[in-house]
């Protein structure tokens, strides 16, 4: 979609700003349907938080706040990374790209990883619902947990495709596809990689700041 | 349960009867609307058949423009349907909320939605199944409830429905102004038999409501078991909606009855027992103590429900049916 | 370069202040809850996406186009969240 | 604007650029992956249709007695999820739009020629995982899926079902995003907003719709699949979860879907009118904007379906109100298209016999959607037959004719051969009569209060049913005919020419089939639309 195209093959634009705006439309566009796509849990959300918000202010308690707030740390650093990225990459340094690129995807894989050693803790302490599940507390506390895990694991996969996508620039850029005029692909997968820091952004406040 | 006669439905008349307070209101509205849009619509089938004879190709009639403004046009019908609309809405609306506001101090019959049957039950203890009765001219308050899935409650005599939901208890209520007996469906899509979770509602004049309440439902008198027992068995097994789930139409959500006596049966803990009259017996009073194997525990109990003559007779009615060919043990 | 070094400074002093935000939200955790701290909580979450938007994701630079475009997204998910609310806070109102 | 009369077609266009069956799977040419999705539309409209034939077989009795309940319940669902996800939401959108908008725009292809082959393959992943679901055993829960049955008690393969859903959604937003941008930036010069055909304004109008409500049934149904799978979900009442939330998460894509499906179909039926008029379309700028606001208020009624389901009361009041409001738009549209064939100078060509059904069915199915969305009727309407035959009138009356006309219309574009005038007129006629025959009775089944998904009811209902099932086999005459000489005319119809209706419109000046780069020169817009010649 945002490749550059063979010369043989027909293009439908005239020129190449016409193109860099297409895209810019395209993967907003896109962004427009993700939000919606996460709107659908967000209303659960709001309808079950406020029908019991004791069960999840009980909940949210059971989180381990310091995971969440150290992944917000990441990822806002990564983000910060790959603004840094697009920004070398409009003077032409493929270096520094590199560079940025790569800090950006570890702090992704990084982020996963902390998400997964709280999954597991989760586990460890019978957290998770129709999986392994024995917490005391209100039936509804499994409201929350079933939502903070299909919110979470959705975001996760969401940064699995950003860490593919990343990786992909990577091999771009490695093969000299990327330059000063060539860099549709940086800003896009920049777009998709801070949209989805967006979400958490939403995300952390919602599920670990839950007052008692 | 198929292909009621056409008692059932209309109480006798043809067309739908309007039977209850909020039924005539109901109707005026949709006559309203039925009047204009047939008028709309007729308007606008004359004009365009005019219209497409008129200006078909190479006839005489003028193609001048029209003299006046489109946008004057496009304004006043702009305006002219949405003032229609509005008119319609408040009708609807206002009736609407006269239906939903539920006069106070009634005493609630209860009535479960339960896959495939309505379990209805009176402030007395008194309890029915696909069968509730109603004194005429008397406000009914319904507090329905589902045991497993969204039913809804619909009486079209009645101009009345309202979903069952799972987890909440909804009110309903009605004035029945008209005696006879009128068609209850089941109008949410339920599953398998959610066609045949029909019943009735029957509204009875004064006297006979009290004539009702008196007797139980004319009171069986309990009988030999035999060959009689089996026939009016036959008829009870219908009347109570067990053939809901054990009848041959109705899946495997129940054990056939056909063939069980004096077989082995197996119970969920296990064990196997000789299905004799006392476990049949039992089997029909108090479903949980005999647990059949490879079933959910959906059986409601009819201890109190099914007077003890009935039960013999089903008794014998069960015992009567010709044994199934394949084997009784899921 | 000399534009780059301010364009990289001003990417900086925005991570700052997400950075800033991040523990704010994160120290009033801990302080007694009340009515405030989840309106509190999520203000400062809008203005951390706020920030992301505008400056990491460079809608400063975009067209009016490209601006509505970002905003569809948000506008409609207002629309869900509000009509549904409209049935949930009304259930218990005396008709 | 008069053709241009560009020189004899070589060869048939892009049909000959490529024979194999690799450079059809593997094209980028939106002409072809348009004609991709109608093979592939055309195999779901009979599956859905021979679901409503068997349907419409078993009705003819009020016992019940042909095929069990759990064939006849897994017949409705097979038939709305096909016909709905697999027909008609993909079949103008996905066919003509993709065939015509570029042509239409002056464009050389969509903005994204590579997505939309990948739309299709999306699309055909979908269809395959549903078939796969029908073949082995298929789904019982009707085609709204709702919570518990769906996720708690049914028996059959829900989960298979969703997933198809599921994939297909993608390819709807696929498509509407390509469709979005192409309008945007992908426009001739000269071609400004106000000069575009409402075709092109419908589709884009649409895609904004896919774009923005598809995703919410994706989420919905793999939330209603979690909780089948891992028996633990938020539509559980047992958790203290509302399975109302799943009916306002499921219409407020469903109900948007539902003008997913008319709006096209309007913007078709606009091109139709102008041209068999040979005038101008009446109130351009308002039908434009009626698009638009469609489009917009249909996001704001989908609490219409959920009157009597204990929603509160208030909130129902609000949705009826808005459900009225949305109907101005539509009524205005009529209008309009009344009059615009005022003082035309009118011919009788299979497209408008088309538009003119389309006329009348929508008229009656949308006057008994106001019917719907009048609060204390639908009390007494709700999931009756009533309903069924409003949105048969809509969807089937109003959407299928519109598809069936713009098929008919663009046919000597897309095959570069004419259709035989003779048999296509009788089919159309077919179709309409048919049609009533089948639907009508359904009004009068459902004011009696014959509720919906019953293939079991009272026996005095069973004189409506027999005429309603008798004109289902009028209606499937006046479909299978069109099915046969289309096929037949596509390989020897008499040549078209380019512009066999005299239309106007970008479309119509390219030759008949166009080359695959649509255009030698890109054309400069100079004029207004439906710009024909005074009468
Ligand atoms: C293409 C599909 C389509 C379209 C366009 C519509 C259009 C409309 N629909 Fe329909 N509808 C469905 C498909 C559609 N519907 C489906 C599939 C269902 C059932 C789903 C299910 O449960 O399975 C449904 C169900 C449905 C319900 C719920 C019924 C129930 O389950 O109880 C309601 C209630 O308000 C409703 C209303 C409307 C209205 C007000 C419009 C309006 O947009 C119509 C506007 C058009 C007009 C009004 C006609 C033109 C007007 C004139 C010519 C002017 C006349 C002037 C005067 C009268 C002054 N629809
Ligand atoms: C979107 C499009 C759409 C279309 C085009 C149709 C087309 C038709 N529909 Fe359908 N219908 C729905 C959408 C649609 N429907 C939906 C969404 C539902 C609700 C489902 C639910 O409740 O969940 C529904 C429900 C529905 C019901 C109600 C079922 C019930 O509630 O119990 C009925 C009953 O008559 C019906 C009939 C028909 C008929 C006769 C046609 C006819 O127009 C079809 C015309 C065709 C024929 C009559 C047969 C022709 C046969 C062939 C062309 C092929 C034959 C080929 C072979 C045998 C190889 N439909
Ligand atoms: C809602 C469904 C339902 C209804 C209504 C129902 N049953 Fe049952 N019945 C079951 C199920 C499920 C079982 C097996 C599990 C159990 O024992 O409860 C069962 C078991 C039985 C058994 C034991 C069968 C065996 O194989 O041992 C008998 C006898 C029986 N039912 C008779 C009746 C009679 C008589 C009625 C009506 C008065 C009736 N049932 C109504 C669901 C139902
Ligand atoms: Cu109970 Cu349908
Ligand atoms: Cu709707």
């Amino acid at each position: 979609m945002t490749s550059a195209e063979p010369a043989s093959a027909p293009s439908p634009y005239s020129d190449a700003a016409q193109r860099d705006v297409a895209n810019h439309l395209g993967m907003w566009t896109l962004i427009a349907t993700e939000i919606l796509f996460f709107g659908g849990l967000f209303l659960a959300y709001c309808v079950y938080r406020g029908a019991y918000p004791a069960a999840f202010s009980a909940g949210s308690h059971r989180l381990d706040f310091w995971s969440g707030t150290v992944n917000t740390a990441v990822l806002l650093t990564s983000s910060l990374f790959m603004a840094l990225g697009d920004a070398m990459i409009r003077v032409g340094r493929r270096r520094g790209l590199q560079v940025c690129v790569t800090l950006t995807a570890g702090l992704g894989v990084l982020f996963l990883a902390i998400k997964f050693s709280e999954y597991r803790e989760m586990y460890a302490e019978h957290l998770v619902p129709g999986i392994r599940y024995g917490a005391a507390g209100p039936p509804q506390m499994q409201l929350f947990l079933f939502l903070y895990f299909v919110m979470t694991a959705l975001h996760a996969v969401h940064m699995l495709v950003g860490i593919g996508l990343l990786g992909w620039l990577l091999t771009l850029n490695r093969r000299g596809r990327l330059s000063r005029d060539r860099r549709a692909p940086v800003s896009m997968v920049g777009l998709y990689w801070h949209f989805v820091d967006c979400v958490w952004v939403f995300l952390y406040p919602l599920l670990y700041l839950i007052p008692r | 349960m198929s292909a009621a006669p056409l008692s059932e439905i209309g109480g006798g008349a043809g067309w739908l009867p309007e039977a209850s307070s909020f039924a005539p209101r109901v109707d005026r509205v949709f006559d309203g609307l039925l009047a204009a849009s047939a008028g709309m619509a007729l308007f606008l089938t004359v004009l365009t058949l005019v219209i497409l004879v008129r200006y078909r190709r190479g006839s005489a009639g003028s193609r001048k423009a029209v003299r006046i403004a489109t946008w004057k046009i496009e304004t006043a019908w702009i305006v002219a349907t949405t003032a229609v609309f509005l008119f319609f809405f408040v009708q609807g609306t206002s009736v609407y909320l006269e239906m939903r506001r539920i006069p106070a101090g009634i005493e609630a019959i209860n009535v479960v939605g339960r896959q495939w049957m309505w379990d209805v039950r009176y402030p007395g203890g008194r309890r029915e199944f696909n069968r509730l009765h109603v004194r005429l001219n008397t406000p009914v308050r319904l507090l329905l409830s589902s045991e497993d899935v969204i039913h809804s409650f619909f009486v079209p005599a009645f101009r009345l429905k309202q979903d069952l939901v799972p987890g909440k208890v909804v009110e309903a209520w009605f004035d029945p102004t008209r005696a006879g007996t009128y068609m209850l469906y089941c109008a949410q899509y339920c599953g398998t038999a959610h066609a045949e979770m029909t019943g009735t509602v029957v509204v009875l004049a004064p006297d006979q409501f009290a004539a009702w309440e008196g007797g139980r439902d004319g009171g069986a008198e309990s009988g030999s078991p035999g060959l009689a027992g089996a026939a009016r068995g036959s008829a009870i097994f219908q009347k109570y909606g067990c053939a809901q789930c054990h009848g041959d139409a109705a899946g495997s959500r129940a054990p056939r009855l056909a063939g069980v006596y004096r077989g082995p049966v197996r119970l969920a803990d296990g064990r196997f027992v000789l299905a004799d009259d006392q476990f049949l017996h039992d089997a029909i009073l108090r479903a949980p103590k005999c647990a059949v194997a490879g079933y959910a525990m959906t059986m409601p109990t009819y201890d109190g429900v099914i007077p003890e003559g009935d039960v013999l007779d089903l008794i014998s009615y069960i015992k009567a049916l010709p044994p199934a060919p394949a084997s009784q043990v899921p | 370069m000399k534009a780059n070094a301010s364009q990289w400074a001003q990417l900086l002093v925005v991570y700052g202040a997400l950075m800033g935000l991040l523990a704010l939200t994160a120290g009033a955790s801990f302080l007694p809850g009340g009515w405030w701290s989840t309106p509190v909580a999520l203000a400062i979450a809008t203005a951390k996406a706020f920030l992301i938007f505008y400056f990491f994701m460079r809608l400063r630079g975009q067209s009016g186009l490209v601006r509505i475009f970002a905003v569809a997204g948000f506008f409609w998910l207002a629309i869900l969240l509000v009509l549904t609310s409209a049935d949930y806070l009304t259930r218990l109102w005396a008709v | 604007m008069p053709p241009l009369n560009p020189p004899a077609p070589p060869s048939r266009g892009y049909l000959s650029d490529g024979t194999t069956v690799a450079s059809w799977l593997c094209t980028r040419d939106h002409k072809r992956i348009a004609l991709l999705y109608l093979f592939t539309i055309t195999f779901f409209f009979l599956i859905g249709a021979s679901a409503a034939a068997l349907m419409r077989w078993e009705l003819t009795r009020p016992n019940g007695d042909l095929m069990t309940s759990d064939t006849y319940n897994r017949l409705f669902t097979l038939h709305g999820v096909v016909m709905v996800w697999f027909f008609l939401i993909p079949s103008i959108p996905a066919v003509l739009g993709n065939f015509v908008l570029p042509l239409a725009i002056g464009a050389r292809d969509v903005a994204f020629p590579r997505l939309n082959l990948a739309s299709w393959y999306i699309f055909v992943c979908g269809g395959l995982i549903a078939l796969y679901a029908i073949v082995v055993g298929g789904v019982d829960t009707g085609w709204t899926f709702y919570t518990p049955y769906s996720s708690t008690y049914s028996n059959s393969n829900v989960m298979v079902m969703a997933t198809g859903i599921f994939v297909a959604g993608f390819s709807s937003i696929a498509t509407g995003l390509n469709f979005i941008v192409t309008v945007h930036k992908l426009r001739a010069p000269g071609l400004t907003w106000f000069r575009l055909p409402l075709f092109v304004w419908a589709i884009y109008a649409t895609s904004i719709i896919l774009v923005l409500a598809t995703p919410v049934l994706a989420i919905t149904l793999a939330l209603m699949a979690l909780e089948r799978g891992f028996g633990v979900g938020i539509f559980d009442p047992k958790l203290g979860g509302d399975p109302l939330l799943f009916q306002h998460l499921f219409w407020f894509y469903s109900h948007p879907a539902v003008y997913i499906m008319i709006l096209p179909g309007m913007g078709v039926v606009s091109e139709l009118v102008s041209c068999f008029s040979r005038k101008k379309i009446f109130g351009y700028k308002v039908m434009a904007f009626s698009i638009l606001s469609i489009a917009g208020l249909g996001f704001l009624v989908w609490g219409h379906h959920m009157f009597v389901s204990s929603q509160s009361v208030y909130a129902g009041v609000v949705f009826s109100l808005l459900s009225f409001l949305v109907s101005v738009p539509s009524a205005i549209k009529v209008f309009n298209w009344i009059a615009t064939l005022h003082r035309g100078s009118i011919t009788f060509g299979t497209p408008l016999l088309y538009a003119l059904g389309f006329l009348a069915l929508f008229t009656i199915g949308g006057l008994t959607g106001i019917f719907l969305a009048t609060l204390a009727v639908d009390v007494h309407l709700h999931d009756t037959y009533f309903v069924i035959a409003h949105f048969h009138y809509i969807m089937v009356g109003g959407g299928v004719m519109a598809y069936m006309g713009g098929i008919h219309y663009w046919w000597p574009k897309i095959s570069g051969r004419m259709f035989p005038e003779g048999w296509a007129r009788f089919s159309a006629v077919t179709i309409f009569v048919g049609f009533n025959l089948t639907f009508f009775p359904q009004f009068l089944l459902g004011y009696l209060g014959m509720p919906r998904r019953y293939h079991i009811y009272p026996a005095e209902f069973q004189t409506l049913n027999v005429i309603s099932s008798a004109g289902a086999a009028v209606l499937a005459v006046g479909y299978l005919v069109p099915l046969c000489y289309l096929t037949w005319s596509f390989f020897h119809g008499k040549d078209a020419g380019p512009n066999p209706w005299n239309a106007t419109g970008l479309e119509w000046q390219t030759p008949s089939p166009p080359p695959s780069h649509n255009f030698e020169q890109t054309p400069v817009v100079t004029r207004p639309p439906y710009d024909y010649p005074p009468l």
